[in-house]
């Protein structure tokens, strides 16, 4: 029975706002190992429940249990720890960088490392991301140089970008990371594009759309469930839910419905939810999408459920709107550490030897920095030149520009 | 050379590209099995199969955003929008995305794509099927847009529209596709297998963006025009005897401001017509433009001819056109300055 | 399993094309009277399976059986048969006269006269719809005189609407019908405004949106999804699944989901399908939503499941891209046969008076008819003004519109 | 009267107006609990609970077309967007449906909206938060656009708005939030607490729409500007010693033709900024209006001072932003004519 109400409009609210004490009670946590893990050409219909329950490998003990277990190696895992903690380092100096003046503009990943860093891995060269700017992951786990992203961060003179980006709006087209657009939601369905055309050409790369659960709401979200399923697109569909959209809560975006997942039900697409700060997890989730993809089986779609554990970006402060230490008390613990601990349990790593990776992480984090600041900052040193500003709105200046760029001057 | 419709040169255009390129796509809503709603991309799914040319769900934003992820891979969709007045919901796409993808990402991605789009009244279409927004996209830098005012420019321009390595929306007024409409529309109408224009070649061909044409050599005043209102011009010419220059713009960004400034500085008058609403239409644009850059020539205020600044009508729809008597009464205002 | 797929993109396709044989086996129509009918408290968890099943009251033999029977008295539903009847006559002449030059387009409503009709009645005085262009039987049923209508269709001298708008592209506030909009699906999120700004008032008026299969692909219809759902709206969402948008059949929108209500699923929504072409069943289930709303228990969503006979407009010709004979073969019959049928049936109905009804029914239609053509029609007799086109653009007209009219001498 | 800086009178103006009229509903993204990214609505959800003021879905398309439908049933909807380089996801809704329900309808239904949203640069938010649509919107028949350029004006041009008949745009430069940037840029900011037009009247004020004023009286030439650019226009006057007449537009639909003109007649020159994209940007239609009314009074064609035609960068905003070096250029430039 639903409850009647009258009396004006129904807002949803979440349970506790700064001052109340953060309560994720109705978060339901699966045991770790417990969920089924279908092969990957199940019929969507049959396993339309997972769209209601979460994917998790790491029990409590720090082992990796149940069918989703198993799909990384000792060597995978222990890299995959550093993509992680390398992500954490990049974005506290760069965080502090912006506090410094030397860029705009900055958001972080803190708490959200394992799903970007994690899903990379289940991906091949010649894939394509249409990331959001919450996926810097995707870059540092397939090798991107980090003084490239720190060059682009800074708007400098070796920016790849030509200074003409607001920071952490990243491309690389070799790298499979599609240009970030500030405009949130319009990738998601770019996505489905793109692997329109790979199956168009009979091709067998597929590409990974992601969206945040705020974003879901928007319109692209929708086009890119209706194109991907009516054409089967070689394509996932992630849908990152950390809780927060700026300073609304998810309830916000996901109505009444019981979970982001669950959208994707009604367009018959599989639909599964993983913990997002389960590497093994997310990893495993990520290979099943990707098979299934580049089998010509079609799209999945796959909620990653974590939780933004710092600022939504250097403009925001969520002590006005959530209590402080609600991320202490967030049921999925750290990607971080979850890992750790893993490995530890595995036998493959130690308490010592992680707090020697992490200055080592931080120093090569150090030295990128050192390398880029050489190129300037955004007020300081090297910087793009006014020139660039004309180049690149056209494969060919058009005459109207050229006048206005003599007119400038440039 | 076969004499074609609009119609049938705007399919050929784009059967010629997709037979000589692979990485041409073609869809959009009605678009395949059927072959559009205007019948623009009848026998092209036979032709080449449902990977190449197929029915889309009904989502203008889907379309396009599809269509630029598709371009992004290394493909070359030219995507029907089968009404300009149905473009809105791809609005946000075309100008957050397709307009900015190069620029963006310093050229690492491209975004070749071609929307194509019907656009003007004439057709008693009331306001959701008449509308030129061509001055909404004029306005966003990275776009390309381009006009035709016959089946031969229609052809050769979508061709080039095709092989642009940037987006290109492509403006088709409906009201000709099926013969030159000169807003007379009282009178008989001829149709393109009667007019020197509906000659097309075979084949490939291209007619490059940005250039404009003189359809009509005149000294006394310029008349600036595209689409459907090149033929009202010249019809305006005709009925006042006032020896106007017409000017078919084909391409509006980028724009062949040199062929504009040489004919006004010529003649030291100039009317400007469009469709579109007046009001931040694009002739503000071409207003600007001209007294601008001829200010010493002019002899009398540039003059724009337009549509009112209301919804599209439909039992007025002949009240809203800015037929040959507008046109004209402004050239004579013009002339009379 | 689902079958891999290589070698190009898939693209749904309908069974048949002209030169084939009709064929609806893959319709799932199932019995009259065998889908449940939960209380309107039903939590929208419990009852997911109905956006897979069809409500029916309706059996072949032309009874009304099940739980869902019984909203409707004899005198009713005779009333019912009439709106019907009157709809179907009324568009037989408007098309007609649109071939007669009298106007420039004209859009029918050929075996989906049921939907807007019956639905009607489910509503109260102070209610509103938002309708798209072929749920004319709305006004009808309501008793918006059908003079009215077609001065609008004629655009003459007594046009409501001033010769502004397309024919067909009805308004009238004082019917609870909100002004039709010919772009496709923009009206469904205003009726989930309407309604939010009912609960805002605390006012226990109700909001019904209408959105054809081939339109759910909208942007419109995703955001009515999510605002809908977010704030518990009062409001009924219709689906007209009529399996056609112009030339493309239903699977193009719907994709790999197995029907249009059950995109309501993935959000929280209590999502029914009911046979359209059963005047009884979709006033039950239209009942049943009113009253969800008006309890303030929120949105459902309905799909009714029809077959467009006609074609899509006077612009449109099926035979290009449907076999001639596949209305025909529509499993669900005719919604005038099939009241008709039930009201003989229930013997408060008979052939003779039915033929007799026929007649009177076209001869109203005719009056009306006639009436309106002495204020003219599209191009003849009485027009609206040049000045009318100038006005209404705002409140109060201002200088650069006078200066226009002006210019124009009007 | 209290001082105010420019989000404070928006808030001001969004509260006496929820205060006297239960249908005034204010929402958008992150605008209930928290009060908006530039805290505009801060506190009103507090004051005139959830059902008042509300988070909305990030759905700019949602956010409008329920503020229609609420506007529809009888409310008065003031809604925003979060940057105005997000608002096109919503530009169907408001071009296709806002604009023309009054007219379609016949006076039926109609649309007493407002969307409010921050437009600009100036404050290194490179291409997605640093644009000015005005042009998109003016070009539209049916809606309102109006652009304050200070505290006072934002107050009464905003409850003008809300209690208009009609759908109003309601573009808000985001760079004069706190304080009167007239593009110097490496100058110290004075605040609005330092500045007269940071006084604004307590309670219930209107300024009205389609009422243009003059910031600077001036002989030599006329500059036409709003937002951001009337600062920096009186930056250039005072910077050049050129003696220009300032006018602040505050709407630019309807526009105060009869004040525009009235000026350039006087002055015989003309110099029209913006900071948006120079094609077919606004200032294209005050360049033909103004050419169109003053043609004799004219002594040098009317200049215009823009955004170039490129995305906004990041890096290079100081290039981009065209400050008072640049219309102080144009001014000489317009002088020496
Ligand atoms: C179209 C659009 N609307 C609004 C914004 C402003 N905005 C930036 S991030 C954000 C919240 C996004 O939340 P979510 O999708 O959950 O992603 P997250 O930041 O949590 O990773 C908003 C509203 C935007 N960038 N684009
Ligand atoms: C935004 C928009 N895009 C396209 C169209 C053109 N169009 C008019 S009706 C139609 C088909 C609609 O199909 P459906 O929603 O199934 O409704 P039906 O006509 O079957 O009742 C199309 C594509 C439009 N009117 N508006
Ligand atoms: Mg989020
Ligand atoms: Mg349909």
């Amino acid at each position: 029975m639903v409850e009647t109400r009258k009396g004006g409009l129904f807002v949803p609210e979440p349970e506790v706002r700064p001052g109340g004490q953060p309560d994720f009670s109705n978060v339901k946590i699966p045991r770790a190992g417990t969920v089924e893990r279908p092969p990957v050409d199940v019929d969507p219909r049959d396993i339309r429940d997972m769209a209601y329950s979460i994917i998790r490998v790491l029990n409590r003990d720090g082992e990796a249990v149940g069918p989703w277990a198993g799909t990384l190696s000792d060597d995978e895992l222990l890299e995959g720890l550093k993509h992680m903690m390398t992500l954490r380092a990049f974005d506290a100096r760069m965080q502090t960088a912006q506090r410094q003046g030397k860029t705009s503009f900055y958001m972080q990943h803190m708490g959200e490392e394992a799903v970007s860093c994690a899903f990379r891995r289940a991906m091949e060269p010649g894939d394509m991301n249409f990331p959001t700017y919450r996926q810097a992951g995707l870059l540092i786990a397939g090798g991107y140089p980090m003084v490239d992203m720190m060059n682009q961060i800074y708007s400098n003179e070796a920016d790849p970008l030509k200074g003409r980006q607001l920071p952490i709006m990243y491309s690389s087209k070799e790298h499979g990371f599609f240009s970030i657009s500030g405009n949130l939601g319009t990738q998601f369905v770019q996505a489905v594009g793109w692997a329109m055309a790979s199956a168009i050409k009979s091709d067998d790369r597929i590409a990974a759309g992601w969206i945040g659960d705020g974003s879901t709401a928007e319109s692209d979200f929708h086009a890119a469930l209706v194109f991907a399923s009516t054409y089967r697109a070689p394509v996932v569909l992630n849908i990152v839910n950390n809780q927060w959209a700026i300073s609304t809560f998810q309830g916000i975006a996901r109505g009444g419905s019981g979970t982001f997942a669950a959208r994707g039900l009604g367009f018959g697409l599989p639909s599964l939810r993983v913990d997002g700060n389960d590497y093994l997890a997310v990893h495993a989730v990520g290979k099943w999408a990707v098979e299934r993809a580049r089998m010509g089986l079609g799209a999945t779609l796959v909620e990653y459920v974590t939780y933004r554990v710092g600022a939504h970006s250097t403009s925001d402060d969520p002590s006005a709107y959530r209590p402080k230490t609600e991320s202490d008390n967030w049921p999925l613990g750290d990607p971080v550490i979850r890992l750790k601990n893993h490995l530890i349990t595995r036998g493959a790593w130690s308490e010592e030897r992680h707090k020697q990776s992490e200055a080592e992480v931080m120093d090569s984090v150090i030295v990128a920095q050192k390398e880029a600041e050489k190129h300037g900052t955004l007020h300081a040193g090297g910087r793009p030149s006014a020139r660039d500003m004309f180049e690149g709105v056209y494969a060919e200046m058009p005459p109207h520009l050229r006048r206005q760029r003599q007119q400038a001057g440039v | 050379m076969p004499r074609m419709t609009m119609i049938e040169a705007i399919r050929d255009a784009m059967d010629v590209s997709m037979g000589r390129d692979d990485n041409v796509v073609v869809f959009g809503e009605d678009v395949g099995y059927f072959g559009g709603v205007f019948r623009c991309t009848a026998g092209l799914q036979q032709k080449y199969g449902t990977s190449r040319c197929f029915d889309a769900p009904i989502s203008e934003l889907g379309i396009v955003g599809t269509a630029i992820g598709m371009a992004a891979y290394g493909l070359r969709p030219c995507v029907e929008v089968q009404f300009a007045d149905y473009v809105y919901p791809a609005y946000d796409q075309i100008v957050s995305e397709a307009a900015r993808i190069r620029y963006r990402s310093a050229g690492q991605f491209t975004c070749p794509i071609v929307i194509r789009m019907p656009t003007g009244g004439g057709i008693f279409g009331g306001q959701t099927h008449s509308q030129s927004p061509e001055a909404l996209f004029t306005h966003v830098s990275g776009l390309k847009v381009v006009v035709p005012s016959n089946p031969q420019d229609a052809k050769g321009l979508l061709i080039s529209a095709i092989e642009d390595p940037d987006p290109v929306i492509f403006l088709e007024p409906k009201r000709l596709y099926n013969g030159p409409f000169d807003g007379h529309h009282d009178r008989p109408v001829t149709p393109w297998s009667k007019h020197e224009l509906g000659d097309v070649a075979a084949d490939h061909v291209t007619v490059p963006l940005g250039k404009a044409v003189t359809r009509r050599e005149g000294s006394a005043v310029t008349i600036l025009a595209y689409g459907t209102m090149v033929h009202v011009a010249l019809a305006a010419a005709e009925d006042t005897g006032i020896d106007a220059e017409v000017i078919d713009l084909r391409t509006l960004v980028p724009l062949d401001l040199d062929a504009i400034v040489a004919s006004v500085k010529k003649t030291g008058r100039c009317v400007v017509v469009h469709e579109a609403t007046m009001t931040s239409g694009f002739g503000a644009e071409l207003v600007s433009l001209v007294q601008e850059h001829c200010f010493y020539h002019l002899e009398a205020p540039v003059a724009r001819v337009a549509g009112w600044d209301t919804p599209y009508p439909h039992a007025q729809e002949w009240d809203y056109f800015p037929g040959p008597a507008r046109v004209g009464e402004a050239l004579r205002v013009v002339m009379e300055a």
